[in-house]
């Protein structure tokens, strides 16, 4: 049974230095907003962030980085048009960037929570986004080899959480939620409510409870 | 420390389900093999909050179904019907399996051929030469789950113990097993050898004469 | 958009000799009987089958394997208390049969519908059906690598289609369905039922159409 | 074969989208690229069929969403707010780049920096020193559609060509664009060299001297 936090701060409790965080949203659709404020409250530091982007604007992820407690970044689109908190620190020489195709990324995040220990894509095989990495041609084609992104934590955001835990989420919102919440030994998920065991169709769970450990409400 | 009921008989079946039961903590995850470990869900107590998980896309799998509730859309892992516990949630063959590889399960139950020292275990395949092969998804039970018990008789019929040094049998996984639950004795298989908990109509004295494998 | 085929025979039209037919089905739940029995009627030999069992009585894939025109087989679990069929066939060396772990079928043939070349897992390593496959070490633990099942035909059975071909499926009789929608040139469902465009909840589709090709109605 | 049409200008954004969208077979499940090739989707005809997906988790996009109608939940890969059309399905980033990665688009429209003769593309990344690499999709869509459509001006502001014997800046993908649309001319990259099928305000003659790729 999944824990239901009384609050955000309760939600994201014992989260450690050095963590590697998994933070769900596409820009601003799914970002689990409520967590990240919590998270950037908590205080932990050098941090590793998942994310597809690296934050905009002045909230949420762009926020946690404005604090300077993330040391490493892994995403597929740093640059928007907002995104200028992040910038600053790159070109500051104060954040690392590890960028993955798109893809890469959502498949290395599963590949972590299904228990693969590497793959062979033939996304991103003669760019620069391979250099340095095993290559191998499979039917004729090149492929790159890409490895699991494992997590401490993952921050998500999604629609309704029944009190098994299990999760729906709400149109475009779902994107990265699904698979970060396999791929780390603790998942964290806001929603907009919960509802008893019992609430959501069987046939409709997006996320079954196993993968969540704890959830809380948020507006 | 080894407890020993010296006193009694051997556990019956329903006794090491339920001895089985009774040490899977509450909440947890679980996964039961076909056969003998069925068993194990009649023995988990009205508050144990224990989820369970069935490789063919379900979690929340309630007891057996009879009569009108049996429909042929939802069975488990053996084929048998089945009924769905409130909380339950449906999946496809690659979330499930994900579960069970990627480390989700807290506990599966196995039943075993052979088990050795190292928690190698093997339990697919007779290794006769006209058997034909069925693996299903034992093998990705034993990777996946965080812990893997086995439920067994300690010896075959003709007195030959299937704890044992190194399988004879064709192997399911390397060194995946971590307790043996028999009619005779519990075996913890730790890092540092094989410790009995508990023996059942045997002493510890008696277990290390006639098994082949060193006991703590 | 999907087509909507008026009866079992139009559906399975144009199966080749020599196909690679993905069934899906954990025993009777989710088995296409109707598309299978069209399957026999049609004629096509050679076939090389992918399904979780190899059969069992005398119908759907069972009557399919006494035809023998499937010279090959790939499954997980073939040895079933009335898999009687299956079984003289193989005695007899009238087909052949590769076994699998069920995880490594199911994610070989997500890999085929995911474009992924290759993976490596630990499931099999050590055992008999890793025996002369390539091995890599990974954070300490043996790996082995496993190649993706492609196929040129999925046959499969969900509950219900709309007419974009957005399929949902019936509780456990989900299982291979939706990753060996993914993983066929053309795929083929029976459904119980098909209902408008908008009658299935944008958030509740298992299987989108674009995996789609034919949808017949079965009682 | 190619048709000429000498006799007027360069396409505009809009004709150039227009043409696109006219080529792409009814039916399609079609990814359009944030910037230019967007404008394509308002060129299908009310009998097209169309399906466009999304990358972050749709198909059955809409048009952009305005007004009351915008909601935060639902956005394009540029983070536009957009609708959802009957017959939508949403799903997570794993199975939507399974869609892209697998081969199930049957097209998708890019932008591009330049285009090689032999269907290289760049599109990701201007390789100055000091640019902040940002790839998205880009490099899923490019190894994974079926066709992989180009649009872009077929010159730079300086007059140089797009279409280029080689990329000079870093590629996205080896060999994967099938036809380059333009506001001078459509080329078709075939496995025998490029072929020219149309030409606006121009000709022939004119692009064989002005670029340095051989013309079928």
């Amino acid at each position: 049974m999944v824990e239901i936090a009384p609050d955000t701060d309760a939600a994201v409790r014992g989260i450690a230095d050095g963590s590697t965080v998994l933070i769900g949203g596409f820009g601003a659709a799914g970002q689990p907003y409520a967590l990240i404020d919590a998270l950037r409250r908590g205080g932990a530091g050098d941090l590793t962030v998942v994310n597809n982007n690296a934050g905009n604007g002045t909230t949420g992820l762009a926020a946690l980085l404005a604090t300077g407690r993330v040391r490493r970044i892994i995403c597929s689109f740093p640059r928007q048009v907002d995104s200028f908190v992040f910038e600053e620190l790159y070109r500051a020489g104060r954040i690392e960037l590890e960028v993955a195709p798109q893809g890469n990324l959502a498949e290395r995040i599963r590949a972590a929570g299904a228990g693969i220990g590497a793959f062979y894509t033939p996304t991103g095989a003669g760019t620069m986004l391979a250099e340095g990495k095993e290559t191998r041609v499979i039917g004729g084609r090149e492929h790159v080899l890409e490895y699991p992104i494992h997590a401490d934590v993952a921050l998500i955001r999604a629609h309704t959480a029944d009190h098994a835990g299990n999760l729906v989420y709400r149109k475009t919102g779902r994107n990265f939620g699904p698979i970060m919440a396999t791929a780390a030994r603790l998942t964290v998920a806001e929603v907009t409510r919960v509802v008893p065991v019992g609430g959501i169709d069987p046939e409709a769970v997006v996320t079954p409870g196993i993968f969540v450990d704890r959830v809380v409400v948020t507006p | 420390m080894t407890v020993e009921h010296a006193d009694r008989g051997p556990l019956d079946r329903d006794e090491l389900a339920r001895l089985v039961a009774g040490d899977i903590p509450r909440k947890s995850f679980v996964n039961l093999g076909i056969g003998q470990p069925t068993a194990v869900a009649d023995h988990f107590g009205p508050d144990s909050d224990v989820v369970l998980h069935t490789e063919n896309g379900m979690l929340g799998m309630g007891p057996m179904a009879h009569g009108d509730d049996v429909d042929p859309d939802l069975v488990n892992a053996g084929k048998i019907p089945v009924t769905e516990l409130p909380g339950a949630a449906y999946f496809d063959h690659a979330l499930s399996f994900a579960m069970m590889r990627g480390g989700h399960l807290d506990v599966c139950v196995l039943g075993a051929f052979q088990v050795a020292a190292d928690g190698t275990l093997a339990n697919w395949h007779t290794g006769a030469p006209d058997a034909i092969p069925a693996v299903g998804g034992a093998m990705d039970l034993a990777v996946g789950a965080k812990d893997v018990f086995v439920m067994m008789s300690l010896f075959d019929r003709n007195g030959t113990p299937k704890l044992v040094p190194e399988c004879a049998y064709p192997v399911t996984g390397l060194r995946c097993v971590s307790r043996v639950y028999t009619d005779r004795a519990v075996f913890h298989l730790t890092g540092d050898g094989v410790r009995v908990t508990e023996t059942f109509g045997t002493t510890l004295a008696e277990l290390r004469a006639r098994l082949d494998v060193p006991l703590l």
